[in-house]
Order: structure tokens, then sequence, then C-alpha cells
């Protein structure tokens, strides 16, 4: 049988790979790339404690999976609209390039 | 062994034989535990289940060629064995004996990955259709949303393709595609959510019993067309095959496969072709049932009938694909997201109308009084189809002028341009 | 629940055995005689003009949106659906909001010409 | 052979992440991710969240990484194959994510855990009937926020 902390520690190996990435890479889509991977590792950890703290018909682990999901992909869909609508203003996705507000 | 019930029931009679064979084996002469039997057997019908989708491919391309040439007044292919039946035979010969291409700047990985990953989830998909009364291999209960994630995952397959090429007319195939499959999958997934809500059940196995009194494409006609549609359209098949186009961007995503890579991309399409029919008799017609009409349904055996069904579906894909002209992309993107979404969530809605009607009497499906609840699914689907037709109404179309030109008419045409 | 899947895991190696098999038979087969014009990337008879990464329309992005807003309203109807015969009525009136609430966005994008392919 | 499974699932799902941010390619790294996705799917179905897995697979594998992937070849175009995919506090960044990684370890790991329950209650059936039933503020409030990030993401994309 696997322990929960199995789970665990994929999880936040997950999440700090993603942290690193959001952290390291200057694309910005890499960015929210690493951030993706971040809100899934989230998404482990709330199925796990589902299944082995809670695991009752109210399945309150799994429904608020399936909201962060759903937030997930809204937040992937904005930002890369965002991310393009500065690529075709400015002609690049380099965040260290984007300094507009720097003044 | 009973010739008749082999004939009726051949999976469960030979499962059994198979399975009472390996029990005295393994069981009972080497100690093995219970579940190596059931892992053989499962390993068979596996086995069994995708060779017969690549056999079953193989005599789709033969079909489609000869019901095509008929249509066009030609005989197809005609040399290889009779009536050219041998003919995807050779075709698999000459695909395996040719050499194999890397264009120079291909991302190797990528390029090679992709055929594998076409075919894959084209293969999945029957992992939960029952082909008979309980022959399946594994009945989930989510069934149908396993059949649409897997499904789904075959478009990254064919952005790989594309860009790994390293050509922009596959690159451009394959992002056209990839729109293409994605603005379709949205009206095919929810024309069957209707079915889903009057089944209660994800499990196809439970939509297939649902339909034991009536098929759902008389409970669900309108959603009925626009699963069919929607499906021919991502399977790219004309009039919807617009990634392909050969004659404007050559032949789309797979323009750089030759030899075993592109037999594997073809093998995916038909396929594909085929799953399209079987979740379309499967959801839709019955699945292995026959009507209920009495002594219909033990005329034919369950698989025939479900073979029949599927067959029949495949028929009018490709009749579609001899009378039909492709449509243009801008008309192909309007028809999936301002006529069939719409009208697919109005059917989703109105379902479940229908469905609280049925529930206030208490009318099931199961029993007689799923005629009174027919009649009134069935006036909700005139409804809306007349509503529908009077709000998108064609009216930009042109008047198309029909000439009907008689066989010997033509005859006539081809002898006076000779004989000039 | 898991034993259901095993028989998923077995048609998936089975199925893998396919493409694998017809890579390993077309290698033992095929002739191998590549020159570096055999190799060009085909371009309708003439030599490859500039880069791959031609620039795509936006139009293709904005199908791509749409299509996953949609999807994740697929997600949401599923449960639904599955659930309406024990609940009923009230679950007629939510999902009644909720396509609702969507079709404003469908409609939304239809007027702003977002699902026009220009 | 759930241990033997769980070690499978989690080694895709890591080396598709480590991948994913190592890969200098984006279109690569993409795919990548998608591999670490799968492995995720796979975890989701270990415990016994078989909606989950499914709806991991459709909408990340399926919707979120095509878009991704769109987004990268719609910007690709000017990128410099010889400029830096990392930017020079790269190191700092790796050391944050190191020791958060190790802050967390040491947080969980000598905690005592309890063990597998025997069986749950997973059905698609009960998930819906919570949606709608004490869920069904959310349940609205998701489509508030799709009708919102697609209102948002239609304006930014087209000028």
């Amino acid at each position: 049988m696997v322990p929960l902390a199995g789970y665990l520690f994929v999880s936040a190996a997950l999440f700090c790979i993603g942290l690193y990435g959001a952290l390291a890479r200057r694309n910005a889509v890499a960015i929210l790339m690493g951030i993706e991977m971040m809100l899934n590792a989230a998404v482990l950890n709330l199925i796990a404690f589902w299944r082995y703290i809670n695991p009752d018909a109210a399945l309150t682990g799994q429904a608020f999976a399936v909201f962060v999901i759903t937030l997930a992909a809204a937040e992937v869909a904005v930002g890369l609209a965002l991310i393009i609508a500065v690529y075709r203003n400015r002609d690049t996705v380099v965040v260290d390039d984007v300094n507009l507000m720097k003044g | 062994m009973d010739i008749l019930k082999l004939i009726y029931d051949p999976f469960g009679s030979i499962g059994e034989g198979l399975r009472g064979l390996l029990t005295q084996l393994l069981v009972q002469s080497l100690g093995l535990p219970d579940w190596t039997v059931t892992l053989i057997m499962l390993i068979a019908g596996a086995g069994f289940l995708v060779a017969v989708a690549t056999v079953t491919m193989m005599f789709l391309t033969w079909l489609e060629r000869k019901v095509i040439a008929r249509m066009q007044d030609r005989l197809g292919p005609n040399r290889a064995g009779l009536y050219g039946i041998l003919q995807p035979v050779a075709d698999m010969v000459k695909l395996f004996t040719k050499e194999d291409i890397t264009p120079s700047g291909a991302d190797r990985v990528i390029y090679n990955l992709s055929p594998m990953l076409v075919v894959l989830p084209s293969l999945l998909v029957f992992a939960v259709v029952p082909f008979a009364n309980h022959v399946i291999i594994s009945d989930l209960s989510i069934g149908f949303l396993y059949i649409v994630a897997i499904g789904s995952t075959s478009t990254i397959a064919l952005l790989m393709g594309g860009w790994g090429s390293n050509n922009k007319y596959a690159l451009l195939g394959g992002m056209r595609a990839v729109a293409q499959f994605v603005s379709y999958e949205i009206p095919q997934v929810l024309s069957v959510v209707g079915v889903l809500l009057l089944t209660g059940s994800l499990s196809l196995g439970r939509i297939v019993y649902a339909q034991n009194y009536v098929w759902f494409a008389a409970f669900q006609p309108v959603a009925f067309i626009i699963f069919l549609l929607a499906s021919v359209s991502e399977a790219n098949r004309t009039p919807f095959d617009l990634p392909e186009a050969e004659s404007e961007i050559i032949a789309g995503y797979h323009v750089e496969y030759s030899g075993i890579k592109f037999a594997l991309y073809f093998l995916a399409e038909y396929i594909n072709t085929f799953a399209i029919s079987v979740f379309a008799t499967t959801i839709f017609l019955g699945g292995w049932q026959g009507p209920y009409l009495p002594g219909w349904g033990a005329l034919l055996p369950d698989w025939l009938w479900f073979l029949l069904k599927s067959y029949a579906v495949v028929f009018v894909m490709i009749w579609m694909r001899g009378t039909l002209p492709r449509l243009r992309i801008d008309q192909l993107m309007n028809l999936a997201w301002k006529a069939l979404v719409p009208l697919a969530l109005v059917n989703l809605l109105l379902t479940g109308v229908g469905l609280s009607v049925m529930q206030v009497f208490g009318w099931k499906l199961n029993d007689f009084t799923v005629f009174p609840s027919l009649a009134v699914f069935l006036v909700l689907n005139v409804l809306m189809g007349a509503g529908f037709l009077a709000v998108f109404k064609p009216a930009h179309l042109p008047k198309r002028k029909v000439v009907l030109v008689s066989r010997s008419r033509a005859f006539e045409v081809t002898t006076t341009f000779t004989g000039r | 629940m898991l034993g259901d899947y095993a028989g998923v895991g077995i048609l998936l190696a089975i199925a893998l055995t396919v493409p694998i098999g017809g890579y390993l038979i077309a290698f033992l087969l095929r002739p191998k005689r590549p020159y570096a014009l055999k190799k060009q990337t085909y371009e309708c008879g003439l030599e490859t003009a500039g880069d791959t990464w031609v620039q795509f329309k936006i139009q293709y992005y904005i199908f791509a949106l749409v299509f996953v807003v949609f999807d994740i309203e697929t997600v949401f109807i599923y449960p639904w659906a599955v659930a309406y015969q024990q609940v009923g009525l009230f679950a007629l009136a939510e999902m009644i909001v909720f396509i609702g609430i969507l079709f404003m966005g469908l409609a939304y994008a239809w007027r702003k010409g977002a699902l026009e392919w220009i | 052979m759930e241990f033997v499974l769980f070690i499978l699932f989690a080694g895709m799902t890591l080396t598709g992440a480590i991948l994913m941010v190592a890969l200098h390619n984006l279109v690569r790294a993409v795919l990548a991710m998608i591999l670490g996705f799968v492995g995720l799917a796979g975890l989701y179905l270990l415990l016994e969240a078989e909606f989950l897995a499914a709806i991991q697979v459709l909408i990340y594998v399926g919707a979120v990484a095509i878009l991704v992937l769109f987004a990268v070849m719609l910007t690709q175009r000017v990128s410099d194959p010889n400029a830096p995919v990392n930017n020079n506090q790269a190191w700092l960044g790796f050391t944050v994510a190191l020791g958060f990684f190790g802050m967390l370890s040491a947080v969980f790991a000598p905690l005592k855990w309890p063990s597998l329950p025997e069986q749950s209650v997973s059905t698609v059936e009960n998930l819906g009937k919570q949606l709608i039933g004490p869920y069904a503020v959310p349940f609205e409030a998701a489509s508030v926020v799709l009708l919102v990030a697609l209102l948002g993401a239609i304006i930014l994309a087209r000028e």
C-alpha cells in the first residue's frame, strides 16, 4: 500500500519544480506553464487528502478539485491572451523586456 | 458443442470453453492463482479486438473505394483477387516496403512519435464498447467520458506530426485539423448529454440496456443528426476534410510522411471512421439489440445486429463523401459554433423538460409507458427542428439549378465528343 | 474500481504492439538510400522558401479559447446529467441559469465577430 | 501491484515536470508537460477519483495543452535560438524552490498520517448531487468565472 506521505512527496516535488520554472524562465508562456504545474500539485494534494482522511460520500476534495481545475483553465486562457496581446504590441514574450511600468 | 449456440453467442461459448480449459491447465494442474486465468482471457480479448480493428480498417478501405466507384459510375479496384478484395493486402505490402524519408529539418523524436500516438487513442476507445451482450473489455462507470477524454488526446498527436515535419503546409494542416477538431467536439459531446440524461449513467453498457424498447435515435432525432455531422467532421472526412484538402494544402499534417508512418495515419483515420459508426450504433441505435418487434430481436445474433447497424452508418458516411462537395473553412466554423452548439444546448434543456414530464407522470424507459414519453419527445424535437430552421434560414445561399442526366444521355454526350 | 481499468491497461499494451510491430517490420523490409535532395522539405516542387514559422492567424487561438471554456462547461454537465433523475426540477433550473450565463458568452463572442473566420 | 503503478505514474509526472523546466525548445517543453499531466491522471486513478482522472486528460491534455501550443506557435517567430532561456536569477529561483521543497518535506515527513481507509464512495452520480446541492453557488459562480474569462480573453486577444 502506498502511504499518504508518498503522494504528498510527489505533490511537493511537483510544486517546487513548477516554482523553479516560474521563477527561472524568461519566456512568459513557460512561466505560465510553471504556474500550471503548481496548481496541479495542489489538486493532487486535495485528492490525496480526500482519499486518505475523509473518503465520505460528500466528495468534498473532489468537488474542490473540479473547481480548482476550472479556475486553472480560465487562468491559462486569460494569461495566454494577455501574453499574445503583449506580443502584438511589443513584439516580445520575454518578461525581462516588458518593463514599461519601470518608467 | 451446440452449433446454434455457437452462432448466437460465439464469444460466450468460446470464452467459456477457453476459461474452462485454462482453469484446468493453470489452476488445477500448475496451482497458479485464479486471476491468471482472467488475465489471459483479457489479453486474448484485447488481442482479438486489435486484430479485428486492423482487418476492419483494411476492409473499409476496399469498401469505400468500391462504393465510391459505383457512385461515380466506375469499377474501382478489380485486379487483386475477386472483385479486388485483396487490394488492401497489396497496398499494405507496398507501404511496408516503401523507403522511409525523414525530412532534413525535422524534429526526429516528435516526427517519429506522432504516428504511434495517433493510432493509440483510436484503438483504446473500443475498450468500453459492448459489441454484444456481455462482450465488453471493461464496462467503466465513466464510459462515455472515457471515450471523450481519450479521443481528445489525438489532437496533440496531429499537432506533433505537423510541427515535427518542419514544413509550412504540414504545420498549417495540423493547426487547421486541431481547430476543426476542437470546434466539433463541443456539439458532439453536448448532443450525447440528452441520452445521458435519459439513462442516468455514463456507462455504455447501461445506455444499451436503456434502449431495450425504443432506440434513442427516436427519442433524440435532432441530437442524432448533430452527433453524426459533428462526428463525421471530427474524423476529417469529406465534406469536412479541410485539414487534408489535397487541392488546397497538399495533404495537411501528414504530407512529409511515407511508408509505414503514413500507413499508421491512414489506419487511425479508418479506425476512427469505424469508431464513429460504432458509437452512433451504441448510443443512438440500440447497440447489439434488435428492434423491439415480436420475434425480431432473436431473428439474428447480437453481434450480427451490431455489425449490420455499424456498417449501415459507415455506408451513410461513404455516401456523404460521394455526394457532397467540401465546405469552406468559414462555413465549417459557422456550422459548428453558430448552428450546432446552440441547437445542442437547446436540445439539452428541452430533454430536461421532457424528462421532468416523464417523472411527473411516472413514465419509464423500460416498460410500456415508454410510448407516451416518446410522443412527448417527438413533439419537442419537431418544435426544436422547426424553430431552428426558422431562425437559421439559409437565405444567403444561391438557388441552384439541378440538372439530371440519365445514363443513356451521358453516353450520347460522350459519343458526340469522341465522334468529332 | 481499479480492477475495471486492468482491461484498459492490457488493451493499451496490446495496442502498442501495432505501431511498434509496424515500425519493426518496415525497418526490416524497406530500402534505405537517402540523399540530400530526397530529404528536402516538400513544397509544391520548389525549394522551401523562408522559415517554417509563418505568422499564424490569431483566429486559431480564439477558437481554441472558446473551446476551452465550453469544454469545462461540459465537465460540469456530465455529473449534472447523471444525477438529474434523482434531483429533478431544481437541477433543471440550475442548469438553465448555468447555460444561460454561458450562452451570453457565446452571444458576445458572436457579436464581437470572434467566431468569424476572416 | 499498486505500489509499482504508483512508482510508474509518479515517475512519469516528475519526469515530465523536470523536462518541462529543463528543455530549451518550448514545443518540446509543452509535450513534456503533457507527459506530466498524463502521469497525474494515473495518480488520480490510483486514488479512486476516476472522474477527476478523466477530466484531467480531457481538460489539460485535450484543451489547455492545445491552447499553450497555439500560443507558443503564435509568439515563437522572432525568438532567437541562441538567446538564454533562463533569466540571470535562475540560480536564486533554484535555491528558493529547493529550500521550499526541503521545508515542505521537513514538515510532513515526521507527521503520522492515517493509513488508507478501506473503501470510498466515489461515483459521478454522487459528485453530481453534491454539485447541484451543497455546491450550487460555486457551480453557478464557475459559469460566471468562465463567462468573464471568455470575455476578457477575447477582448485581449483581438487588438
